[in-house]
């Protein structure tokens, strides 16, 4: 792949890390599919937290320390924390309910199943088995990355590049999610309000 | 590779790692889940005993000197208990629910520095067996940010016991306390980036060096801040005079009516953590954490004694408050938060925002002030003429039915 | 503060980007104008006879095309232009479709007035909702960067979403709204995975950069690209409705308040469009080949299935919703041609769609009746009769969506199917000739149920004429209608001020200046 | 690390996701099944970022997050206003309309 510097091929391999992506994309894998397959809506709710905060823990894993604490913050924090509020206000039974799935989920599997198989086949044939930089120093632009080649990984995190660039590059987006939130506020107190 | 980066913000986990600095980690995470536990029992008995003190009453005495020893003892006592499961409770659940308030407690105060000298260059880091280290467990770079998302997942803990019990007032008391605890957290964060405003980054041992030499945040943010944090923090750990949860006249026991033995102890357990925990955040953002001045002695230690100290304080206040203050309606609550707490904290940190950019810019810092002042004070004004109109609304809408 | 004051010198300074505040003018002036409007109506009130929420936002959007009109000088003196560090762009194409957005926001307000005094639904809400929604398409219109696209999509279909299930009293827009917003937010989520393959096959995710890129670099493996391509294309195709995404389509049209309906699809569908030609023609233009058979197809079963689904439908609401699944195809064939011709072309057919098909929900929303009800087919027998000039309109409009000569819907489908002609696709127009045929059908159906003199239709007649009062036409609906009228047989009679304009309305991505 | 450790993990949350929101009826558990496709969407966008060293995809993810927030936000609503009206959250028996 064009992108990737060809100095990635020795990165060293590194056991732990492996392991541990590893062990959590099996658990967030299992996590995933009890949030579809069980009978219980809670329960779905808190293997939904397994996977995100599995997701989590993999950002922290590609050096992205910020968007993992906001996915712990905002995804965890807040949108489950929501989610459970709407199973108390509709009143989800305790026992869970037989019927949260649909008769002809086969159909959903077989979707599911080719989508799956269509990308991985996608991805494998592009990527292989590249390897990601060692360097986890970000920049704007892509550009940059054939210079940073050679350079000592420094030390350090991300965060403060990550907001200079949401306060720089990405000011107008940072400004859309604010009409955003405002949109979503307003319309959800539409929706919620009783007359 | 990608991950290592990122520890290497602590200066213990900068060079090599080898056995000992793996062996001081594991010391230091047991020093700070000793100290918690220790810190929450002595917290228990004081607070009693504050409180007895503050109504005329004895208190704990038999245990040990001064009843010191009554935790240990009402521990023991509950640990016997018969751990009732109620029959139409969701096992899994019910048993995990507890946990989910005690361990981000821990995890809170991982991040808290309690101590270390933070006047020089080196910003509290010491010297520990011959490796450099902060007197804190980790030092992320998103430090407060964790202690915001831990604060946010204690609301589980809450909300799965009311859910799980399978029973009426329990779910109840928790749809209530969570909710509390979702509204309050809105302030506590606005409080919190005023600080992080002030101090220039995300670091708890940054905000703690950035306090040194009396630069307390309690000032620095222009004491505001503290106010509402202190308030929505009260809030946020179900205390009085914000403790309607467990209001025994309307819900029983609260969200963990349906608990007993050692599972309901764990919540009263975790109660007092977050209590300590809580005071020792305040401690850290908001009055200098362990910074403090060195009288005699070795230099260490002062800062260790500071820290304390001023947890102490805080500690006194909350038992202060429960002694104090009665308990607030649920429509006073939620209006105090939301109508009082938030605009204020937001009020506050668009002034400070103004302020900081009107220094950067070189305008005039008065004329900015009176600025700000005055787009506050309208946008004051506007709030409470809406407000105003919705209640006219209201009782328009009313007569008209 | 004395820390503040002492700190304020050592931290680093930021090079924020300059912000040219006049470009982002018209996204401005809507979103300034809806925020004004909540804060009046939270401070003003309730029950004021005079309809100002109503007024309040016809002047936001015409003021939002006003300020369009300075711009659209000064991109013709200076050439297009990109603002804030390269994330909005600046040309005649998103000015062009600036005022499509505003204008559909406009009509549907008109509407929308009339309707919430039958309804008892009075309120600023659904106002502020309509103008953050548009604003949204504005920000689809001028994004030059995918991650502004997306946000812009977003804000325009939570909004909607919103707005379609605003009757809460009525099941039906509360089953419209759930099935639009679990269709739409996974159509989103499949946008974003599209979005994510095209940063991973190019680094970045600015239409300039993802452009440069493809142009000085072949992929010597397209695959992650093409499917970035096809996900994408499920995002757009969702809010176009066109098959096989437009399942909600019928649903959503039927189930929604009808002045909403008249806005989504006029205002969603032209800033689908707009995201669509900029992201697929202008960006993608290079691989080309790549994505042109996908869209073709999808064209094909649009024209297709809208038309033939259109035809069997007895709710009129319903049918009108096939019948913009059926016009998303024609606009597509625009898009499919990939060339200036098609651009201007599916432009004009947006212009010219906005009018007939918001003056076609209009009429629908008057004929609904208190309750929103009254869509059969039944409810339009002996409409000639009673209601003799708002039959006149719906045949106006009706003629022109079929395409009928001396109204914009002829010229527009003429210019769609000149251009799949131009870039060889003959059986695409054959197709989409064949389909206007066939949709003929469903509007002779409905006048010829207006003006029929059959016995059925007499009685029919007479039982509503018995059953119901006259039907009450709000003054500000009258506007609308006159207006969407005139449009429509003057687009038709005098095009070429509308075809000229959309032929300078070429699409364009620039750079940032910095 | 491989990159296509991450892209493989978030193909396979994605189609998991995609299972889940058409075969569940469920109204909350459908929009569960939406959160996880955005999550396997931001695993690839943080995968990308860390790939091609530049930070679009950190601040992208940082988008979708506030995103979803509020999709689910107006998501809960609206399954609170189909639940007041027939005391079901149960998209099938969402049909009064069917043609």
């Amino acid at each position: 792949m064009t992108l990737l510097a060809t100095v990635n091929s020795d990165v060293p391999f590194n056991v732990a890390q492996n392991v541990g992506f590893g062990v959590i994309a099996v658990l967030m894998v299992t996590g995933a599919l009890r949030v579809v397959t069980t009978n219980n809506v809670v329960h779905a709710a808190l293997w939904l937290v397994l996977v995100l905060a599995g997701a989590a823990a993999q950002f922290i894993l590609l050096a992205a320390e910020f968007v993992a604490i906001t996915q712990v913050l905002v995804y965890i924090g807040a949108i489950v924390v929501l989610f459970l509020f709407g199973v108390m206000l509709t009143r989800a039974p305790i026992r869970g309910e037989a019927g949260l799935t649909r008769s002809n989920w086969f159909g959903g599997a077989l979707v599911g199943v080719l989508l799956l198989g269509l990308l991985s086949f996608t991805l494998l044939d592009t990527f292989g088995g590249d390897r990601l930089p060692a360097d986890t120093r970000l920049t704007l632009r892509p550009a940059a990355v054939s210079q940073a080649e050679g350079t000592e990984p420094t030390a350090g995190s991300n965060v403060g590049a990550v907001s200079d660039s949401i306060f720089s590059r990405y000011l107008i987006p940072f400004e859309a999610v604010s009409v955003l939130l405002t949109a979503a506020l307003i319309g959800a107190i539409v929706l919620a309000r009783k007359e | 590779m990608t991950a290592a980066s990122l520890l290497a913000a602590d200066p213990l986990l900068a060079g090599k790692v080898d056995l000992a600095v793996v062996l001081i980690v594991a010391l230091k995470a047991v020093i700070v889940l000793a100290f918690l536990l220790v810190a929450t029992m002595l917290m228990i008995w004081f607070e009693r005993k504050v409180h007895a003190d503050m109504t005329n009453r004895i208190g704990p005495n038999q245990a040990g000197p001064f009843g010191i020893l009554q935790s240990v003892a009402d521990g023991v006592k509950v640990f016997f208990k018969e751990d009732l499961l109620p029959d139409r409770a969701d096992r899994f659940v019910f048993r995990l629910a507890p946990f989910l308030s005690v361990v981000p407690a821990f995890l809170t105060f991982a991040v808290v520095p309690i101590g270390g000298n933070f006047s020089d260059a080196d910003g509290g880091v010491i010297e520990l067996f011959g490796h450099r280290t902060l007197l804190q467990l980790a030092d992320p770079p998103i430090g407060v940010l964790l202690v915001l998302a831990m604060s946010s997942i204690a609301v589980y803990g809450v909300m799965l016991a009311g859910w799980s019990s399978g029973s009426k007032y329990p779910l109840l008391g928790s749809v209530r306390a969570s909710a509390q605890m979702v509204s309050y957290e809105a302030a506590l964060g606005l409080s919190t980036v005023t600080v992080v405003l002030v101090a220039g980054t995300l670091t708890t041992s940054g905000i703690v060096a950035a306090q040194h030499t009396w630069n307390w945040n309690l000032w620095a943010t222009g004491i505001v801040p503290f106010v509402v944090f202190l308030i929505a923090a009260t809030a946020e750990l179900n205390r009085p005079p914000f403790d309607l949860v467990e209001a025994e006249q309307e819900l029983v026991g609260g969200f963990h009516t349906e608990y007993s033995g050692v599972r309901f102890a764990m919540y009263y357990l975790a109660e007092f953590m977050n209590t300590v925990t809580m005071s020792a955040i305040i401690v850290t953002l908001f009055l200098g954490g362990p910074n403090g001045p060195v009288l005699v002695g070795p230099e260490w230690l002062w800062g260790i004694v500071w820290f304390f100290a001023k947890l102490m304080l805080l500690l006194f206040t909350f038992a202060w408050f429960r002694a104090t203050l009665p308990r607030f309606r649920y429509d006073q609550l939620m209006d105090l938060g939301w109508k009082a707490l938030i605009p204020l904290a937001l009020g506050w940190l668009l002034l400070m925002i103004a302020i900081r950019v009107g220094s950067d810019e070189g305008w005039n810092p008065i004329l900015v002030m009176v600025v700000g002042v005055a787009a506050l004070a309208a946008g004051y004004a506007l709030l409470v003429l809406a407000g105003r109109t919705a209640r006219r609304n209201r009782e328009l809408a009313g007569a008209h039915l | 503060m004395v820390g503040l004051l002492a700190q304020a010198g050592e931290a680093a300074r930021l090079d924020t980007p300059e912000v040219e505040w006049t470009a982002l003018a018209p996204v401005l002036v809507m979103i300034g104008g809806a925020v004004l409007l909540m804060v009046v109506a939270a401070l003003a009130p309730r029950g004021s006879r005079v309809g100002w929420h109503a007024i309040v936002t016809i002047a936001v959007a015409v003021a939002a095309i006003a300020t369009v009109v300075p711009q659209w000088n000064r991109v013709g003196d200076d050439g297009p232009f990109s603002v804030v560090a390269g994330s909005v762009g600046v040309d005649r194409f998103s000015l062009f479709l600036t005022v499509v957005i505003c204008a559909s926001v406009v009509i549907a307000t008109l509407f929308t007035d009339g309707y919430l005094r039958r309804e008892g639904l009075e309120g600023a809400e659904p106002y502020v909702l309509m103008l953050l929604s548009a604003s949204g398409g504005l920000i689809m219109a001028s994004a030059n960067d995918l991650i502004v696209m997306f946000l812009g999509l977003e804000i325009l279909s939570i909004a909607v979403y919103v707005l379609a299930g605003m009757h809460l009293r009525r099941v039906r827009s509360g089953e419209a709204a759930i099935k639009y917003f679990v269709l739409g937010a996974f159509s989103s989520a499949f946008f974003l995975y599209g979005v994510a393959m095209v940063y991973g096959a190019t680094g970045s995710t600015n239409l300039v950069e993802v452009a440069d890129f493809l142009a000085r670099n072949t992929l010597a493996d397209s695959g992650l690209l093409v499917a970035g391509f096809a996900l994408l294309l499920v995002g757009f195709g969702f809010k176009v409705a066109a098959v096989p995404f437009h399942s909600w389509t019928p649903d959503v049209y039927q189930g929604s308040p009808t002045p909403i309906v008249s806005y989504m699809a006029s205002g969603v569908k032209a800033a689908g469009f707009a995201g669509l030609l900029r992201v697929f023609v202008v960006t993608f233009g290079d691989y080309r080949l790549d994505w042109q058979p996908i869209v073709y197809w999808v064209a094909v079963l649009s024209l297709l299935v809208g038309a033939v689904l259109a035809v069997v439908q007895t709710d009129v609401k319903r049918a009108m919703a096939y019948s913009s699944i059926n016009h998303a195809g024609f606009i597509l064939m625009g898009v499919q041609a990939a060339s200036d011709r098609g651009v201007s072309a599916a432009l004009f057919y947006l212009a010219a769609y906005t009018f007939m098909v918001a003056g076609t929900f209009g009429v629908l929303t008057v004929v609904g009746r208190r309750g929103d009800g009254h869509h059969q087919l039944s409810d339009y027998a002996g409409l000639g009769r009673r209601e003799p000039l708002l039959a006149l309109a719906l045949v106006v409009f009706l003629l022109a969506q079929a395409g009928t000569p001396l109204t914009s819907g002829f010229l527009a489908k003429f210019y769609v199917i000149d251009a799949a002609i131009e870039s060889r696709s003959f059986w695409l127009a054959l197709v989409a000739m064949l389909s206007a045929v066939i949709s003929a059908f469903l509007y002779l159906r409905i006048i010829l149920a207006m003006y029929g003199s059959s016995d059925d239709a007499e009685t029919a007649d007479g039982a509503a004429a018995t059953a119901g009062p006259r039907l009450r036409v709000p003054a500000a609906a009258g506007i609308a209608l006159v207006i969407a009228v005139v449009a429509t047989i003057g687009i038709g009679l005098v095009p070429d001020p509308l075809s000229e304009t959309a032929r300078d309305a070429t699409p364009e991505l620039v750079a940032s200046g910095d | 690390m491989l990159l296509n450790q991450f892209l493989i993990l978030s193909a396979v949350l994605f189609a998991i996701g995609v299972y889940g929101v058409i075969a569940r009826r469920n109204g909350v558990a459908v929009l569960m099944s939406i959160e996880l496709i955005l999550n396997a969407v931001n695993i690839n966008l943080v995968a990308f970022s860390a790939m091609t060293g530049t930070l679009a995809g950190q601040v992208f993810a940082l988008f979708v997050i506030a995103i979803a927030a509020a999709e689910v936000g107006v998501g809960l609503a609206i399954v609170l206003v189909i639940y007041r009206n027939r005391r079901s959250i149960d998209l099938d028996e969402v049909d009064l309309m069917r043609g």
